[in-house]
């Protein structure tokens, strides 16, 4: 949106009123044509206190009212930047880690359970980022590898009692197989023609999921999956050996903090090798990059199996923590949330996309205490924050358009 | 001037903060169901259910020792991440029991999160075996089991319609689909033979093709194992358009006032198994009128929610304290008529059953037939 | 030639990003008039026409049409008032018919009897599009749709026409042919006309005026017949 | 000796018979420049040569062995490497990191390599840069090598075309109008690159309007006009051809 | 046999209301390449008013008196209020962001779909609505067959719309521009046409068809749900595809085979493995044919 232009604003603040008036009909009236407008009202005071305060956050910023809360701000943000600059970019890094590290000792077990799906969903996050923000391919059915992960580690627990960490492994191959499968039909498509396809993919592995009853026990889930363990030493008897199983939260929450980190480090460390110039490559100009030598069937289906991997390594990770798989995980809604983080934290940065993951996760949290406003809150907190920053929260340094959509 | 203003603001927001935290002692507890997403109907059902067993505890003198019950509703949207994070929520509010969830999925991984922290939970909703078989010691069930329900469902079919081919189709979810598989194995027992088991997914609205199916196929009887009564009540319409002449019996969970508003002429004569639920009884009448007057009209589990939470409630009333054990061998003794029906807990958590067969019969649900005694009401 | 030029450039720059593909373009256009901007490729001679158009945003300076401000204006609202442009690469709709194109030429306008007459005009113009006029746009040649998109411009009686590259891809015989039609509308229509090419040679040939752009900067500016004669045009731009 | 053979090759789009029977041969370092009116199929032989395009006959033989029916990253592979007629470089990357791309086939590291940081890795790495840097400075673009493509002015925006293509060392070069958009004097100093460039021991296909460039750095010049070859030989005699003159360079100016 | 047409009518019932709201999508999509996640929600919102305006009238006793006029006022009158709102909700959500990044659009969009279903929820409340019945039992039989009057009402509904929006696309001058401006949005500028204007009503055609599938759907499954938009969303797009986005005869085309293959699918394989099937043969018509059944194979490797 381009701010400044007060003609703009006009007619889209006319727009919203537009919408609203439209809205009202569906608010009061029932279906039997009697009209109740009273419990309307505590809709439309809902409605109306968010737009003003809309309004008073952008009249605050324009007028020097908000100078009181700026200046402060203003010099606080300037003393970070300070400190920014002459503390390297490694001190910063210690204090995340050293935060990360300690917040589990610091909160509630609420606040790390939120803090779980924070970092599942920064795994996904990056994970899908390899497809759509390196490679520049849309993906609505990501979610399906979080599900063959997750369905992966259940089974091997179940059945044949294997570790969490050596079902990690396994369970990414299996991901990375099941992505190369979805991949290779969708290497002559583009854009939109891919959505549908991957879309679809997700769901017919959904349904499976739901349906092969001998594998999976179709909606019933696998139930009774152990969580991780670790041998640890035991010194009652002498020294030996138990394995111990890690069921507390916050021993899942340093397991999947592990996790992430190294996920990060992977797709950072991706994103900068000659692969991930390929893919940039790729995302920029297909056809120039095929004639620049790069094999992009190849590398595409690679940006499919190294994302399948992260999302895999995920899904097992959640099987562990829940102790308990089901279809009803895996749906298209999930897909789409992951995409969002992606889109919304910045698509093909990571910090954006961690801070997209914390978002989205954490806003719904947030509104819990509306209960039932809450998803209407959320999509048009979404929408809201696309219109303000369509580039994401912190846009990668450099973003590309996709080689589509470039003209001629 | 600044400075003043800053000084106020501060002054007003300390306020704000120094009144709310509890100057009275209070009660809390919590429902956990999905109040967003497909099941929202039953959700709310369940968290109005609760909130009015709380208002009648309330308005018979509380719990001594508090001043105030409070029901924290959290939303799972039948999504078991959801259902964890909201199990936690409850833990760090501290609340002293639980009444939920309703998708066993979301139970299952839930009361795992409750149980850690030795906090009661009773399901008013979640059928699966697997919700109390799990040995957790504060896992309770106020409705019945799938198994129960198949047992008389059998019978139904077997001793009064006198069917000899049956027509299953489910809707793929952990309940529904468990269900079905129980009554085909019933109806196998019993020598009356599934012509199908054919399933369709959760969500669907056109049942055209498998009714065409169904048609060709000419059972006796249709097995209608769905999720939600809506579900039920399309395909009952659907049923009746295509001129499909066979009975048709559905299960609790589409039992729900919402069927017969939808189905209207469809839903007439569908029966059901459903818990025996006596409507004269003064417990029943209770609920009843505070719900509808809170509220408006029951659905299908805000008994089942009720009972729940007046059981947690009244124990807790009784064990005078809100120590985990203690409020466990309360519940597990008690002996008392619910809103539902008489209610007494076995060893594992379960609760005893009463299915009996209903009809619908003009806009509402009426008792038929007792399965136990074989008799029409 | 009367004082108040019907198109006057002030100062413009424009470009997409943060690169300037116009620095300061200054120009006049006389009611009347066939003026040519000539120029190599990435000149900046599409942009300009682009700019005019409020395709480009403009970035600095000012754009005048009949004495009237129209930088800033919206695009669609420019061909009501008379000024219409045939793009480079001609940009016919493919998919519909050769008679729509047309058609879409006048959309704007509310007088559907008279559109009917200006449509025989243009076929009086293109005869060849009077046969072909249930194609496709997009089964013509070359040719027949440069004419097409000439046709299509006139149906909105422009006032100021604005063309870019009206010889791209064309034999030479072609081109000839597109050229006499130039001439043609201009002379009778009294439709100014504001002329972008790269084969200078012809642009200058038949125009009036002519400004001589490199690199977003308009460096010469002349009658075209003292550009056709000045040696370093001769040398830079026809090949000499 | 001849590193690239056309031989006879045609190409249809739909009904259209965009090249007709057209063949010619180059020589290893030749110059040779191919020239045309707008749409005559031009960049339908570099289409067809570096594999974008599927004849529907002919072959194309490269030192000796037919790369026809390869997919474009085997072809550039094999040493054919090419600009493009409106820019084309992957604008959002550094100069440096478009000549990096071209090293991608002369690589090998993998996912493995990648993500652990091996030494190796590190070390092909930095012989990629090296090499990168190497390609652009020889195109005198060393200053700029960390600056975003799209940021580059123009004239360097087509240099730097030239440099990604020459990164990966190849055989045969071929270039799509590099003159077009550059002043006379950022010309004259590309007259002179493309003479280097052919110094190397690289054959040059040159497609060019420019005809000051094209009659300067040429030794030898192929015409083509709707598809078909009319004309070839010496820049001398092309310029007397009448076929040419009526098809190409027009009347000239009285 | 008699099973095999009987399913065949079943799908066409079923393919000609995914028809209706896949063209909404192939619209928006050709005219500005966005994927419309919130256009479900139109078809949803058409088939609330419906339901609204019917017992408004049940209640009044006007539907038993004119039961054809009634139905139709009704379905114009919720067609023109999604028209409405689609068009507010694009100017709200989608025009500002008309030159960022497509995915951005697309979240702008995710987000407006989930806002409008749970605005639809929490005004609407989370029971299902039940539609007035209207000619809902009655039923004609060949043999074994058996077709409702519903289905007959909706073919019918659906060929006409069909044809009157090819009749409108494709002859009157509105339609040419919506043709035009989705083939080149700048040179339709140049000639003095408004973009905006013409996505404004592309969308509100959309809509409007999407609300008259609204209302069909609530007839013949005798209620609607708030979240109803969401799966013939799904399956819509997928329509969409299949026939080639952009297309307005492949979006018909797909409609209907994806209709039919679910309905073929469900009867002679397996119910529950339907929707598989459906995206099995999207996925395989993409296989062979990457720009769908319709879609023009436009060339992008030129340079």
């Amino acid at each position: 949106m381009i701010p400044g232009s007060k003609h703009i604003w006009k007619k889209y603040a006319i727009a919203m009123i537009w919408l609203l008036v439209l809205l009202w009909p569906l608010l009061g009236i029932h279906a039997d044509g009697t009209l109740t407008f009273s419990e309307t009202w505590s809709v439309w005071i809902w409605i109306a206190g968010v737009l003003l305060g809309l309004l008073m956050l952008v009249l605050a910023h324009r007028s020097s009212t908000s100078r009181m809360v700026r200046a402060p701000v203003a010099i606080a943000m300037e003393k970070i930047n300070r400190l920014g600059k002459v503390m390297p970019g490694k001190v910063w890094m210690v204090l995340i880690i050293s935060v990360s590290l300690l917040f589990p000792f610091l909160t509630d077990r609420y606040a790390q359970d939120v803090a779980i799906n924070v970092l599942v969903y920064v795994c996904l996050g990056l994970g899908l980022n390899i497809v759509v923000g390196l490679a520049g391919m849309l993906d609505l059915g990501y979610i399906a590898f979080y599900g063959v992960g997750a369905y992966t580690y259940a089974l091997l627990s179940i059945h044949y009692q294997f570790s969490f960490w050596l079902s990690l492994p396994i369970a990414a191959c299996f991901a990375a197989i099941a992505g190369c499968i979805i991949g290779y039909p969708t290497l002559r498509m583009r854009g939109d023609y891919l959505a549908i396809v991957t879309l679809g993919f997700g769901e017919i592995v959904r349904i499976i999921l739901n349906n092969w009853m001998e594998l999976t026990n179709g909606p019933n889930g696998i139930l009774g999956i152990n969580a991780p363990g670790l041998m640890l030493p035991q010194f009652s008897n002498g020294i030996g050996f138990e394995y111990i199983y890690l069921k507390k939260l916050h021993y899942l929450y340093y397991i999947v903090l592990l996790l992430c980190v190294f996920t990060v480090i992977a797709v950072h460390r991706l994103n900068f090798s000659r692969i991930g110039r390929a893919w940039e490559a790729i995302r920029e100009d297909e056809t120039v990059a095929e004639l620049m030598g790069v094999n992009i069937f190849r590398l595409k289906l690679l940006a499919y199996a190294m994302g399948a991997v992260f999302g895999g390594l995920a899904g097992a990770f959640f099987a562990a923590r829940m102790r308990f798989v089901s279809p009803e995980s895996f749906t298209f809604i999930e897909s789409a949330m992951v995409l969002a983080m992606v889109v919304l934290g910045g698509m093909g940065s990571i910090p954006g996309i961690i801070l997209g993951a914390m978002a989205l996760i954490v806003l719904p949290e947030l509104f819990r205490e509306v209960e039932l406003y809450r998803m209407l809150a959320f999509g048009a907190a979404m929408t809201v924050m696309m219109l303000f920053r369509p580039k994401g929260l912190i846009p990668a340094k450099r973003v590309g358009t996709r080689s589509e959509e470039r003209e001629g | 001037m600044k400075k003043r203003l800053a000084v106020i603001m501060i002054a007003l927001v300390s306020i704000l903060f120094c009144i709310s935290p509890a100057m009275a002692k209070t009660l809390t507890i919590g429902t956990m169901s999905p109040l967003t997403g497909p099941y929202a109907a039953d959700g709310n059902d369940i968290a109005n259910g609760a909130k009015t067993a709380v208002a009648i505890i309330e308005a018979e003198g509380g719990i001594p020792g508090y001043d105030k019950i409070e029901v924290v509703s959290q939303d799972t949207a039948c999504d078991p991440r959801q259902a964890v994070a909201a199990a936690n929520k409850l833990v760090n509010l501290g609340v002293v029991g639980v009444v939920g969830a309703y998708c066993s999925s979301s139970t299952i991984p839930a009361s795992e999160v409750l149980n850690e922290e030795d906090i009661p939970m009773i399901t008013p909703a979640s059928t699966n075996e697997k919700v109390t078989e799990r040995g957790l010691p504060y896992m309770f069930r106020v409705c019945g089991r799938d198994d129960d329900q198949s047992i008389a469902a059998g019978k139904f079919i077997k001793n009064y319609l006198k069917a000899k081919t049956v027509y299953i189709v489910d809707d793929k979810t952990t309940y529904s689909q468990g269900l079905a598989e129980n009554v085909a194995k019933q109806c196998e027992k019993l020598g009356v033979s599934v012509v199908s088991h054919d399933h369709v997914n959760q969500g669907d609205k056109d049942f055209s093709a498998v009714l065409t199916k169904i048609k060709r196929a000419n059972p006796d009887m249709l097995y209608m194992s769905l999720q939600n009564s809506s579900s039920g009540s399309l395909m009952a319409i659907q049923a009746k358009r295509f001129g499909l002449k066979c009975a048709i019996l559905a299960q609790d969970a589409v039992y729900h006032p919402q069927f017969i508003n939808i189905a209207k002429e469809a839903a007439q004569g569908v029966y059901f198994t459903f818990g025996y639920v006596d409507k004269t009884k003064p417990s029943y009448q209770k609920y009843y009128e505070k719900y509808k007057a809170l509220f408006g009209e029951p659905g299908a589990y805000s008994a089942y929610a009720y009972d729940s939470a007046y059981v947690l409630l009244t124990a807790i009333k009784q064990a005078k304290s809100t120590d985990p054990a203690k409020i466990k061998a309360e519940i597990m003794g008690m002996n008392i008529q619910g809103a539902s029906k008489p209610i007494k807990f076995f060893e594992n958590g379960d609760s005893t059953a009463n299915y009996i067969i209903q009809v619908v019969k003009g806009e509402e649900f009426v008792p038929f037939w007792n399965p136990e005694t074989g008799t029409l009401y | 030639m009367p004082n108040q030029p019907i198109l006057e450039l002030k100062n413009v720059s424009s470009g997409y990003g943060s690169i300037d593909a116009l620095k300061g373009v200054s120009l006049k256009v006389f009611p009347g008039e066939i003026v040519t901007m000539i120029g190599a490729n990435g000149a900046g001679k599409t942009t300009t026409l682009m700019t005019i158009c409020g395709i480009v945003p403009i970035k600095a300076g000012e754009i005048y049409y009949d004495g009237k401000p129209i930088h800033g204006c919206e695009p669609d609202t420019l061909a009501p008032k008379g000024l219409c442009q045939v793009p480079e690469g001609r940009r016919i709709f493919p998919r519909l018919k050769v008679e729509d194109n047309l058609e879409m030429g006048a959309f704007f306008r509310k007088d559907r009897q008279n559109m009917e007459k200006d449509m025989d005009h243009v076929f009086d113009l293109f005869p060849v599009l009077k046969e072909r006029r249930k194609q496709l746009g997009g089964t013509l040649s070359g040719g027949e749709q440069q004419m097409l998109a000439i046709g299509r411009a006139l149906m909105s009686k422009p006032r100021l026409l604005l063309l870019d590259e009206p010889s791209l891809g064309l034999a030479p015989l072609i081109v000839k042919r597109i050229f006499e039609i130039i001439h043609e509308i201009n002379h009778r229509e009294k439709t100014t006309i504001l002329l972008v090419e790269q084969n200078a040679n012809i642009a200058l040939q038949s125009a009036s005026r002519g400004y001589v752009l490199e690199t977003g900067i308009i460096i010469m500016s002349d009658d075209a017949g003292a550009l056709l004669q000045n040696p370093k045009i001769r040398k830079a731009y026809l090949g000499e | 000796m001849s590193q690239l053979l056309l031989q006879k090759i045609s190409v249809q789009f739909g009904g259209l018979l965009a090249l007709s029977q057209v063949e010619f041969e180059l020589g290893s370092g030749e110059i040779v420049g191919l020239i045309g009116p707008n749409g005559a199929g031009k960049t339908t032989v570099f289409n067809v040569i570096t594999g974008v395009y599927r004849t529907s006959e002919g072959d194309v033989v490269l030192s000796g062995g037919s790369i026809l029916g390869k997919r474009p990253y085997e072809i550039f592979d094999l040493g054919v490497a090419r600009t493009f007629q409106n820019i084309r470089l992957f604008s959002n990357m550094t100069a440096v990191e478009n000549a990096m791309v071209a090293l991608h086939c002369r690589s090998r590291i993998g996912v493995i390599g990648s993500i652990l940081r091996t030494r190796s890795q590190r070390k092909e790495e930095r012989q990629i840069r090296e090499k990168s840097r190497e390609a652009l400075a020889f195109m005198g673009l060393e200053k700029y090598s960390d600056t975003i493509a799209h940021n580059l002015p123009y004239g360097l925006q087509r240099r730097l075309e030239i440099s990604r293509a020459l990164a990966s060392g190849p055989k045969i070069l071929l270039l799509d109008e590099p003159a077009a958009g550059m002043n006379p004097s950022e010309s004259m100093a590309l007259m002179e690159d493309i003479a280097r460039i052919a110094d190397l021991g690289i054959t040059i296909l040159l497609v060019e309007h420019d005809m000051k460039v094209v009659m300067g750095v040429c030794r030898r010049l192929i015409v083509i006009d709707h598809g078909v070859k009319i004309a070839e030989g010496k820049p001398v005699e092309i310029r007397k051809n009448p076929m040419v003159i009526e098809a190409y360079l027009g009347q000239p100016a009285e | 046999m008699e099973f095999f047409i009987q399913q065949t009518i079943n799908g066409l019932t079923l393919g000609g209301i995914y028809a209706l709201i896949a063209l909404g999508y192939t619209m928006v999509y050709g005219i500005i390449q966005l994927i419309n996640f919130a256009h479900g929600e139109f078809f949803a919102a058409g088939g609330y008013l419906g339901v609204i305006l019917l017992s408004f009238l049940v209640s009044r006793g006007y539907l038993e008196t004119h039961p054809w006029l009634c139905l139709g006022g009704s379905l114009v009158l919720a067609m023109a209020y999604c028209a409405a709102l689609a068009m507010a909700v694009e100017k709200v959500a989608y025009k500002p962001l008309r030159f960022a990044s497509r995915l951005s659009v697309l979240l702008s969009a995710l987000g407006m779909s989930i806002f409008l279903q749970n605005g639809l929820m929490l005004t609407q409340g989370v029971y299902d609505k039940p539609y007035p019945s209207i000619f809902s039992h009655g039923n004609i039989e060949f043999g074994n067959i058996t077709v409702s009057y519903l289905q007959i009402i909706i073919l019918v509904a659906t060929v006409s719309l069909l044809v009157l929006l090819n009749i409108l696309v494709f002859k009157t001058r509105i339609g040419k521009a919506m043709r035009a401006t989705a083939q080149d949005k700048v040179m339709t500028s140049l000639l003095g046409i408004s973009s905006n204007r013409i996505i404004s009503i592309t969308f509100a055609i959309g809509a409007a068809l999407a609300a008259a599938a609204g209302i069909m759907v609530g007839l013949y499954y005798g209620s609607v749900r708030y979240d109803m938009g969401f799966v013939p969303g799904i399956k819509a797009f997928a329509a969409a595809v299949l026939g080639g986005i952009g297309n307005i005869t492949g979006a018909m085309l797909g409609g209907l085979i994806i209709g039919m293959v679910e309905i073929y699918g469900a009867g002679y394989i397996s119910g529950q493995y339907k929707d598989v099937f459906a995206f099995i043969i999207l996925i395989g018509v993409l296989y062979f044919r990457p720009t769908g059944i319709m879609g023009e194979n436009i060339d992008d490797t030129r340079i």
